[in-house]
């Protein structure tokens, strides 16, 4: 697997340097990347860049994640709550988040509350629709185990609602991080100091392709990461599945 | 590096007055901010700054009507915000000089541009200098096929040849010149001495109105650093390139292409009325885009006493 | 005796395709405190439905099924069920499993629970698989988690659904034994659904014999001997004659099944 | 249900109106919108744009989800197809769509062609990792039985990896669809001519709020009647489940 | 008798938490061309992992399973399966479900296809739910919707798990009746699984009897009665004496279980 994974980096490699050399225009070669990518090391500045950007995603991604969990539940299990929660849900999903910026700025300022908002939210919506069809595939006959053993609501959500649909709140988990990372630009627009989003957008003043691709492959590598993690975290949380 | 930097000259001091003051990362956002860190220039205005660096003019608006911002810095592009009341000019930062109207070689005069896609970040300074160089070639917006993009876009575009030609400005044409290095300028902004397109700082309009101190002090640090800066441009090169990790190679092309003027020169300007003139001409422009109502009278919003007054 | 379940003219009706399809139709039977009834009848009978209701998973649709004289609205820990197709928790250990329930009572401490529970995956001979997944458990070692976590809450009243079904002969006749020697120890209402005829008449007081389309009571037999029992009554004529009644009453003929030597 | 719907959007009615009452600066009031909204319609422009975006959405998303079930399937049977496949999909995931547009439009030009471009590679995304999810969560016994039955690897997908994971693949769609909506804004920075994105760029430019908050109504409100429509499609394709 | 299922040395081992769990052991068997054989054994003795060794659902770790000679690598339509655990579609009805098998040969018309289907499902009585939903069938019935499901494409080698576990007592010698008419018909092979004594004796040219921990034949015990089999057979002595012995090989024991009348 990992040896694939390992072939796969190379053809993309080659791949891009191929086109880089064939004079696809503006674009810039690994070489004159990795350059790059070693002088905003040297200087720190990447490093900067990349703490304060992971620590925005981290917390947003959590947060939004954790959030979708219980707004999940209550949308696949109380009619009412989905009745008045999903118009919502599936409203702000569809608004880029560069139509919320205006707005985060207005109610939450121009510090790092805004930009974790933003990244939360991005990270909350994709999740919770997953969550929520989670919730509403559990096997019943699993959900009348439980209650006849005496489990009340509350029990049945914690210990077989979420076990069971752990597969759709990972999948959620998953996209979720993808959005929380593609969001991070967008999340930066508001008065970042630093931040791998905010140096894309300097870059993109000066049309400094370079330090783009170092931004693009940072956001890349760290998001890939991430996503092992939560891969992980999936197989031992979904070992007692049953499949191929 | 900018925000441990800020406390240098505050030494046992309580009574520097707390300012949040938003910025651009060019050379022209930026510069000024970069002469008050390096040369002290805030706490000797009795100032500590709040730095917030943003990447376009309406954003640090938005930011500035939140009460997030006090002071911030707008482009030519962005001055129909305060032309409609959302806030007051209180400097003029620079005289743009780098916006270009450019076409594919064998574009030879803006008549050719008839029928031809014209890539333009609408908005902008090269919005405005396409739309003043089709008026003078006797063609109007209607006459091109304009395709609105981002500026990073129009790089792209022209570079893959997807447009005829642009409405865009240096440095970025400078990276364009490396993939089509006989494009044709069609125009540039000397071409147009009417029209002027300044850079300037703003104010909040309550702390313009309300702060009159901090207003002032925030004025006159501007003027300082001007001075400091049309005297001592490598320097302010090197400062900015401190403070914004940027590039200095396109601060460099960036600064080449900007007049400069000395404090005392707007004195001057403001007092025969240039000053307002230039904000005019724009409004005018502003209103033949739709982003204006009507243009606006340059006094109600550009506050030039301030700045002559503050010393 | 006190009642204990009482059935009164319960129906239970499924909508299929636009029609009503009537699964239970008005039955009505109560069931004593301390009682043990088998119900026996032939597949899709409404054997399940009508044990469901009992549990409170399945709402009547006519008429209504009451526990201790209130009627049923939800399943509670004092109903235990053994699902007929088991239904363990996927990602709990046969240990965590058989807990499960423990877990969800006050007072039970740690210690306590996995004493209990412990107990009875030894009793259905789980031992050295407790910590095995149900995944790769095989079918009758699946159905004897179930039984286990089932007494592990030590419910009043326990509803089984075709319990031992999956087990071989011997383990079949061994807890048929432990459930009627635990059943008259800790003072159970036992409703108990099976196939095998000689199962219904060994373990019960009565056997109810349901008819299908639609499904209801056909007979209620009376099985006239005494607890405890064992292989002795297995063997008496009396048993024999009550198995041949019932089985008539289920299948309009004798079993063909002759006793042979 | 309905009724809770529309209880849930008066009470946000109600809540923007008191925000917008209440001065939150630059946020325009309920009835601000709908007069701009009426002009918009009256003038012909709202249904243009509305007509362009939603033909780029439709073409985007639909391209995205029906590639996203063979690549994820793909991934999910074929595990040297995981390991070549998987590292990019990721990589993408968390690359904000504005970052992909100049390649996009080196590669596809400026006409419709690198707007769909953009809106497929958002909804391919997004369903594939929950699609590549459900093939993986697909009870081996059904498939053991297919192929007992005679089912080679391409029938038992089509007639029982499909089915058995259409719960997460209508929630791949879902998220997708949203994603597809989301990325309208970027997609339309690339010399669009009408569009609801591009007029909502259009509007930030001038400042004007209330076009803004038009374009975000149209958005959502196409979005969430899409959504509804797939949702009914689920309800179709999922009765067979035993849920609550 | 040319041999059709040949089990030659064949172990099946399953990680278990770090160690190896031997669920079969070295077990070698011969199933001839057109032979019944059942298999019995207690609860966990690896009766299904053998039968889906056969299958070719699970691999050997050792040895290897030949059918008419080639090692089996994976499944394939001339075994026909039934599982324990039934494994229907639950998004196809009954018929579908049915289908599903006959959809997959080629020169299958659909008209034909359905007639065959229809064929089947009236077998097992399903008539009245030939497009019902999994969910919504019964236990027992949907046992009846696999046997036909795995019938309906005629192979000539049947691999039963427990196949009438969950059928009332009628239903089950019924379908056991069928299964011979149609093996002897149909000249099929088959390896069936119990865990009813007397239904291996019945079935069966040979029982095999399995032990537990390891898994692995103890004996294979011939059931010397001539087919076709009637209720007859069943009453015979030579019918108890075979049962005896079954009973014997599998719990060291008599059956306690003694004759009745
Ligand atoms: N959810 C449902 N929807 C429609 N019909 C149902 C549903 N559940 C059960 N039925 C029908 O009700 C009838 C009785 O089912 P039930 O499960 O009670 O039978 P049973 O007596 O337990 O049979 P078995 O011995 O085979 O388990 C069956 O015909 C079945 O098809
Ligand atoms: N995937 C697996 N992983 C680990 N152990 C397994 C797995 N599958 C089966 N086993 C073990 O192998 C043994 C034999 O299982 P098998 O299912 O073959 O038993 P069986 O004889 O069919 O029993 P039953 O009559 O209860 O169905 C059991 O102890 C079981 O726990
Ligand atoms: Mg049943
Ligand atoms: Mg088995």
């Amino acid at each position: 697997m990992l040896a694939l994974n390992v072939v796969a980096v190379a053809v993309g490699l080659g791949v891009w340097a191929g086109l880089a050399r064939a004079g696809v225009e503006g674009l810039p070669g690994p070489v004159a990347v990795a350059r790059r990518g070693w002088e905003l090391i040297e200087s720190g500045t990447l490093l900067k860049d990349t703490a304060a950007s992971l620590r925005r995603v981290l917390i947003g991604f959590l947060l939004g994640s954790l959030l979708a969990i219980p707004v999940g539940f209550l949308m696949g299990w109380y009619v009412t709550a989905r009745g008045l929660i999903e118009p919502y849900v599936q409203f702000f999903r569809t608004i880029p988040p560069l139509a919320i910026i205006p707005l985060a700025i207005v109610l939450l300022g121009i510090g790092e509350t805004p930009k974790i908002f933003v990244i939360t939210l991005a990270a909350f919506l994709s999740s919770v629709i997953s969550t929520f069809q989670g919730v509403v595939s559990v096997d019943k006959t699993l959900i009348n185990a439980a209650r006849v053993l005496g489990a009340r609501d509350g029990v049945t959500f914690r210990r077989v609602v979420v076990p069971a649909s752990s597969p759709f709140i990972l999948v959620g988990m998953r996209i979720g991080l993808g959005s929380a990372w593609a969001t991070l630009v967008a999340a930066e627009l508001i008065a970042a100091q630093q931040g791998v989003g905010y140096r894309m957008q300097q870059a993109q003043l000066y049309y400094d392709l370079p330090t783009i691709f170092v931004g693009l492959i940072t956001i890349g590598v760290l998001g890939l990461i991430m996503d092992r993690i939560l891969l992980l975290i999936e197989r031992r949380l979904t070992r007692w599945q049953e499949r191929r | 590096a900018c925000g441990d930097d800020s406390g240098d000259g505050n030494t046992g001091s309580g009574e520097l007055q707390e300012v949040n003051v938003g910025y651009i990362a060019d050379f022209n956002g930026a510069s000024l901010v970069a002469v008050a860190q390096e040369q002290g220039l805030w706490a000797k205005h009795g100032l500590k700054p709040n730095l917030k660096v943003f990447t376009n003019g309406p954003l640090q608006v938005q930011a500035l009507n939140a009460g997030d911002l006090d002071f911030g810095y707008l482009g030519p592009g962005a001055l129909w915000l305060p032309a409609s009341g959302q806030a007051k000019v209180i400097a003029v930062n620079s005289l743009g000089l780098a916006d270009r109207v450019i076409a594919k070689p064998g574009i030879t005069s803006i008549a050719a541009l008839k029928g031809k896609t014209v890539g333009v970040p609408e908005g902008t300074s090269g919005d405005m200098i396409l739309r003043l160089a089709l008026a003078q070639g006797g063609l109007s917006i209607d006459d091109v096929k304009k395709v609105a993009m981002d500026a990073s876009t129009v790089v792209t575009a022209f570079g893959s040849g997807q447009i005829d030609a642009a409405g865009i400005w240096y440095p970025l044409v400078g990276t364009i010149k490396k993939q089509v290095p006989d494009l044709v300028e069609l125009a540039k902004n000397e071409d147009f001495p009417q029209t002027n397109f300044p850079t300037v700082f703003v104010a909040r309009n309550e702390v313009a109105e309300g702060k009159k101190d901090l207003t002032s002090k925030v004025a006159g640090l501007i003027r300082e650093a001007n001075d400091f800066r049309a005297a001592n441009l490598e320097q302010t090169i090197a400062a900015t390139v401190k403070l914004t990790q940027g590039p200095e190679a396109n601060f460099k092309a960036e600064a080449e292409n900007v007049r400069f003027l000395t404090s005392t020169e707007i004195d001057a300007a403001t007092a025969d009325g240039s000053v307002n003139n230039w904000f005019k001409s724009l409004n005018e422009l502003f209103v033949s885009f739709g982003k204006l109502q009507t243009a606006t009278d340059p006094a109600t919003y550009y506050l030039g006493d301030v700045y002559t007054s503050a010393k | 005796m006190n009642t204990k379940i009482s059935f009164q003219q319960t129906s239970c009706a499924f909508p299929v395709n636009g029609a009503t399809f009537v699964a239970v139709d008005r039955v009505s039977l109560d069931i004593a405190d301390r009682e043990v009834v088998t119900v026996v009848g032939p597949s899709g009978c409404g054997k399940s439905t009508l044990l469901n209701m009992a549990a409170g998973l399945v709402n009547p649709t006519g008429g209504d099924v009451y526990v201790d004289g209130t009627p049923v609205r939800e399943p509670g820990p004092e109903r235990g069920v053994i699902f007929q197709q088991y239904a363990l928790f996927p990602w709990l250990t046969v240990r965590a499993n058989v807990e499960f329930g423990l877990t969800l009572q006050r007072g039970v401490g740690r210690a306590e629970r996995r004493r209990r529970a412990q107990h009875f995956i030894d009793l259905v001979g789980l031992t050295d698989f407790a910590d095995a997944l149900p995944k790769t458990l095989s079918g009758g070692m699946r159905q004897r988690c179930a039984i286990a976590r089932a007494y592990a809450v030590n419910p009043s009243i326990l509803l089984m659904d075709e319990p031992f079904g999956a087990l071989d002969a011997l383990t079949r006749v061994q807890m048929q034994d432990q459930l009627l020697r635990a059943w008259s120890a800790e003072q159970r209402t036992i409703m108990f659904i099976t196939h095998d005829v000689d199962e219904a008449v060994y373990l019960a007081n009565r056997v109810v014999v349901m008819a299908a389309r639609p499904g209801r009571i056909k007979e209620i037999i009376p099985v006239e001997l005494p607890y405890p029992r064992s292989e002795a009554h297995r063997l008496s004529p009396e048993f024999a004659k009550i198995r041949n009644r019932v089985w008539h009453a289920v299948y309009h003929q004798t079993p063909e099944e002759e006793p042979a030597t």
